[in-house]
């Protein structure tokens, strides 16, 4: 089943593919186990003329043992997320590179800063569901939404953050290797729910600045 | 006898004995078994029509916007010649999940299992406030019609979800639902009022009018499943009803509690909707699971493994499943502090869980297991709750949530837990069916079910955790339209046929019920020489349930017991001399 | 709750000045944390009234019948209270 | 395992020191001869008792969305809306307080079997909830009539629903009380039997009770 996951092609993925594999593991192993003892004890104990059931009530050690048990591997992988999701939530990159975008019914308003260097400002560029991003590069997005809730959901990047109307949610990634990746809106935002995408695309630094020179220098100017 | 036995005692002895009419009797009767029956059939009316909307759902998934056979009659723009258009196509998800939650689930293992099995376990006549339960049913039936209605209003049914999220539901031209999304909170808000009915009656009949000697720690666990799911019920519906108030103003009154723009928040919609949403998920499942308990315990000849274990983890689960709620959020931008939390709760309900699974295969172990259909049903509960809770622990994990939220893992993962209910629904139903009309239903036909629901039941839903892992979003219209589903959409496909065979699986159950209610073979009391009190009333249960009242010597699980030579010992058996005088 | 507070600690540790979620509006971030634990709170306090007022109830009704019968106090009562006592 | 199940039979000695403990697992208190279970209180107190947490729970939802407002934003109320009368409805705070002391002098009354006074009781609570709602009206006719409305602002939507709900309990908690009036009239109550009263003297404290809360929220905070 793990190779569905999509490519990944940021710095963090790869933490969340790990805790996504080592639960993968835990539960395949649990799921195996608690199976095969099922059926076996469905063939061992099936009614058999003049047997008799085993009269017991339970174990308290054993019980004891399937609380504990259980119970550790979960404090275990909560730790193990604790770790992760701080670095994805609260240790952020500082970077000098921030867009905005902007989710309306059924399009990616992406904006860029102006001439002034400043976002939110009257003079940004807008595009339509196109964002471009250098490679190697923390980016910081701030989101919003203009009218319902959306998710901005870049499946090659492990990134996922709900765009809500009335505020702005900023995240951050730093893409690994230039290509165009697919960019859709993963919570439900009307019937043009569907067809609302974008494509991200990461250049290597010298297509950047190229990019930049034709769609952002152009218009400062 | 004090004051107060009377006081409970008189609204049990309500002693009619004269015939009651056709409509006392079928239609607003009292009688606690026969609305159980009413809350079946209702239930069951609705699992048809839910059913048949998740097939065009599955139907526009696998092979987009093609003709649906048959349906080229409805006018447009509900259909264009057959092809479903995207708005229907959020309307058919949002009610068929609205509909299998609130109109099959929990009519089916609520309403009517509450109603026809609290009572008769716990050995009284009939339930506390008999008018009240009456009332319940039929509220909970206009609730039924209007969100029916729905359908044929213009703009449709709601299409915003069947979790609503403002502000797509807050305003009519988010989704172009007028009308349709304001049925869908009436009825809802109607639905409250019927089960807070329910609730405070089964509540009240647990605590005061079980039988003599009937302790707490003798219940069957479906009754300790029931009693719980009552309390969680009676204090998570209300906050739904306020919830739903207010969305109801914004779209009626022009308040914006939910409108960012007059200064509302829509995310103070997520919180209460999933603040009454997670516990509304235990209240579905944990009837299941004393159901299960209950069937297991039966069919495999074997006491229960760790009986207060398993009660208490009941109370544990309803105990903890107030502060998860969270976890439903975890990329709506809320604070990753409260995500770190709801996290750890998270995480630490799921030990309960487990204690459930590994206590459930200890009552197998050392049994004499007879593979009747009902026990097949309750094994497939266990092997799909399995796996629906150990998908769970992916989605408990805040940065894997982040990958697969929205996304057809999510869709796998509750399916196999909600939809997984399904297969205790069918053990009740082929378990209790004997003690609700009288009749067997037929062996052969059942295991056929079974064998068929079962293998497509799995194929169905696994597959959707391939598509989850490869990030198909849920809620889409059509996987086509994207570049990276491509590879995916052939186990769409597959996920479709299985589906629809699923669909064809239940024809050989809706034969056996209804040939079983006419022709069935004549039910003897105890046909699966059970423990519980039910199976010690007349089959079926006459108006006042038992001829003598039972008293209860000992707990529900005594199977293969040392002390008589057949391997069942009813709990209202005495076996001393002089057992049964004591004490009265 | 050493465990939950374990477990807090890193993340507390982590909230930094320019935390992702709810910057720019902090008394709104504060006003739903704020919300959360007082849902959080209300069902274990509803619970808790309710239970400690049956339990109160029973205790009195059950001295009464004590007065009344003289009977030894039910066993039934005895394990409601230990159920209660979650 | 077994000797300490629940299969033990009630007139069966318990094995155990007497008073023993529930045990993980396993375990039972020593079995109590037959005899029916003693209910709690009747029926329709204990499901007063229900329907009033249902109640508790519906309003402390109103609450934790009104938190989420008050506390969200620093100025309080929205700039040009205007002010909630703070002293008239103090003075109705009191009113309704005193309702309760009426209604609970109504309940001592039936109990000490002054038949008499518990309609006379029930009069003056019916009245003091009546004044109670005319000065409400009284104070939402000017509120109206000043520019506060549901739709005004989210202060507004707020003070209406919370207040409304209430007003809505109390206009409720009368009909029933009218109801017991009649009844107390007909001398329905007597010294052994007033469940009736007694309930609908639950459901008055609550809204009662609840009145406080609210005002201190609503008007104070």
């Amino acid at each position: 089943m793990l190779r569905w996951l999509p490519e990944d092609v940021s710095t963090y993925g790869h933490e969340i593919d790990s805790l996504f594999y080592l639960i993968y593991y835990i539960t395949a192993a649990t799921f195996i186990l608690v199976t095969v003892l099922m059926v076996v004890f469905l063939v061992m104990y099936r009614e058999r003329p003049g047997r008799r059931a085993i009269y017991s009530h339970g174990n308290t050690t054993l019980e004891i043992i399937w609380t504990i048990i259980p119970a550790a591997i979960l404090i275990v992988l909560s730790f193990m997320s604790v770790n992760t999701w701080a670095k994805l939530k609260s240790e952020v990159p500082p970077s000098d590179f921030a867009i905005q975008v902007t989710a309306k019914q059924f399009n990616w308003d992406v904006f860029y800063p102006g001439p002034d260097g400043k976002l939110g400002t009257q003079d940004d560029i807008r595009f339509d569901n196109d964002v471009h991003v250098p490679v190697n590069k923390v980016v910081h997005i701030h989101l919003t939404a203009s009218d319902v809730i959306h998710s901005f959901f870049i499946p090659n990047l492990r990134f996922k953050q709900d765009a809500v109307p009335g505020r702005t949610v900023t995240g951050w990634f730093e893409a690994t290797k230039p290509g165009r990746y697919e960019l859709p809106c993963a919570e439900l935002c009307g019937f043009g729910h569907s067809g609302m995408k974008g494509w991200l695309h990461v250049h290597n630094a010298e297509d950047y600045a190229k990019w930049a020179a034709e769609n952002l220098a152009s218009k400062q100017q | 006898m004090s004051q107060t036995v009377a006081a409970g005692a008189t609204h049990a002895v309500h002693g009619h004995h004269e015939e009651l009419g056709f409509w006392r009797t079928y239609i607003f009767s009292m009688d606690h078994k026969m609305i159980g029956r009413q809350f079946l059939f209702l239930g069951l009316f609705m699992l048809i029509i839910g059913g048949l909307l998740a097939m065009m759902v599955r139907w526009q998934l696998a092979w987009p916007e093609t003709p649906v056979p048959g349906l080229s009659a409805i006018p447009e723009p509900y259909m264009y010649e057959g092809i479903i258009p995207p708005q229907t196509y959020n309307a058919l998800f949002t009610m068929h999940a609205t509909i299998m939650i609130f109109f099959v689930v929990m009519p089916i293992m609520v309403g009517c299992y509450g109603n026809f099995l609290i009572p008769l376990m716990i050995g009284t006549r009939d339930m506390a406030f008999p008018l009240l339960n009456m009332l319940s049913f039929w509220v909970g039936a206009v609730a039924g019609v209007i969100m029916l209605s729905s359908f044929f209003v213009v703009g449709g049914p709601a299409a915003a979800g069947w979790t609503g999220y403002a502000t797509l539901s807050a305003k009519a031209a988010y989704t172009g639902v007028g009308m349709g999304q304001n049925l869908w909170i009436i009825s809802l808000l109607v639905l409250g009022i019927s089960s807070l009915m329910g609730s405070i009656n089964y509540i009240t009949t647990i605590v005061n009018m079980r039988a003599p000697g009937m302790t707490y720690f003798r219940m069957p666990l479906t009754v300790w499943s029931l009693f719980v799911t009552a309390i969680l019920l009676l204090l998570a519906l209300p906050v739904l009803t306020a919830a739903l108030a207010m969305l109801l103003f914004d779209r009626t009154l022009g308040t914006s509690f939910f409108l960012p723009e007059g200064g509302g928040q829509p995310l103070l919609w997520q919180h209460m909707f999933w603040f009454f949403g997670h516990p509304e998920v235990y209240i579905l499942v944990l009837p299941a699971m004393g159901v299960t308990s209950d069937l297991l315990s039966t069919f495999s000849r074997k006491p229960i493994f760790g009986y207060h274990a398993m009660a208490f983890s009941m109370i544990a689960i309803a105990f903890l499943s107030w502060i998860v709620w969270g976890h439903h959020m975890f990329i709506s931008g809320m604070n990753p502090l409260l995500g770190t939390a709801f996290m750890m709760t998270t995480m630490v309900i799921a030990v309960p869980s487990a204690i459930k699974v590994f206590n459930w295969l200890g009552t197998l172990w050392g049994g004499n297991i007879r593979l009747t259909s009902p026990m097949l049903f309750a094994l497939g509960f266990v092997s799909n709750f399995l796996i629906g809770g150990l998908s769970g622990i992916f989605m408990a994990s805040t940065p894997v949530d982040i990958f697969i939220h929205d996304t057809y893992y999510i869709v796998a993962h509750f399916h196999y837990v909600v939809a997984g209910i399904i297969f205790a629904l069918f053990a009740a139903v082929y378990y209790w069916f004997p003690k609700m009309f009288g009749r067997m239903m037929s062996e052969p036909l059942g295991k056929i079910h079974f064998a068929l629901t079962y293998l497509f039941f799995n194929l169905t839903f696994f597959p959707m955790h391939f598509l989850g892992v490869g990030g198909h979003m849920r809620r889409i219209y059509n996987p086509t339209q994207y570049e990276f589903l491509q590879p995916l959409q052939d186990w769409n496909v597959f996920i479709t046929i299985s589906a629809l065979l699923l669909g064809l699986s239940q024809v050989p159950f809706l034969i056996n019920f209804i040939w079983s209610l006419f022709g069935g073979k004549k039910a003897e009391r105890n046909p699966w020489q059970a423990n519980t009190l039910e199976w010690s009333a007349p089959t079926p249960p006459p108006h006042g349930n038992f001829e003598v009242q039972p008293t209860v010597y000992r707990g529900p699980y005594e199977y293969s017991s040392p002390e008589v030579k057949e391997d069942w010992l009813p709990q209202d058996k005495p076996l001393a001399k002089g057992a049964a005088v004591r004490g009265h | 709750m050493v465990l939950c507070g374990a477990l807090m600690a890193p993340a507390t540790a982590h909230a930094c000045a320019v935390c992702l979620t709810g910057a720019g509006n902090d008394s709104v971030a504060d006003a739903f944390n704020l919300s959360v634990l007082f849902l959080m709170a209300t069902p274990y306090t509803v619970v808790g009234a309710i239970v400690g007022w049956l339990v109160y109830a029973n205790r009195r009704s059950a001295a009464k019948a004590k007065s009344e019968d003289g009977g030894e106090p039910l066993a039934s009562l005895a394990s409601l209270q230990k159920e209660n006592g979650r | 395992m077994a000797r300490n199940s629940t299969a033990r039979r009630l007139d069966e000695t318990a094995p155990a020191a007497p008073g023993k403990r529930l045990e993980f697992g396993g375990g039972e208190p020593p079995a109590p001869p037959v005899r029916p279970n003693r209910p709690i209180g009747s029926n329709a107190w204990l499901a007063t008792l229900m329907f009033l947490g249902a109640e508790a729970m519906f309003f402390a939802g109103l609450i934790g969305a009104f938190i989420v407002f008050r506390v969200g934003s620093a100025i309080w109320p929205p700039p040009f809306q205007p002010r909630l009368p703070v002293g008239i409805t103090g003075v109705n705070t009191v009113i309704l307080v005193f309702s309760a002391v009426t209604m609970h002098a109504a309940l001592r009354s039936v109990r000490a079997g002054a038949t008499a006074r518990v309609s006379r009781m029930l009069a003056v609570t019916a009245v003091l909830g009546g004044v109670f709602l005319l000065i409400q009206g009284y104070e939402w006719a000017q509120l109206i009539h000043f520019g506060l409305t549901v739709s005004s602002s989210v202060y507004g939507g707020l003070f209406y629903t919370l207040i409304g709900f209430h007003a809505l309990h109390v206009a409720g908690a009368l009909i029933w009380l009218a109801l017991v009036f009649i009844q107390a009239k007909s001398g329905r109550f007597s010294k052994q039997q007033h469940t009736g009263l007694r309930i609908c003297v639950m459901y008055w404290t609550f809204v009662v009770a609840l009145w406080p809360i609210l005002y201190g929220l609503v008007y104070l905070y």
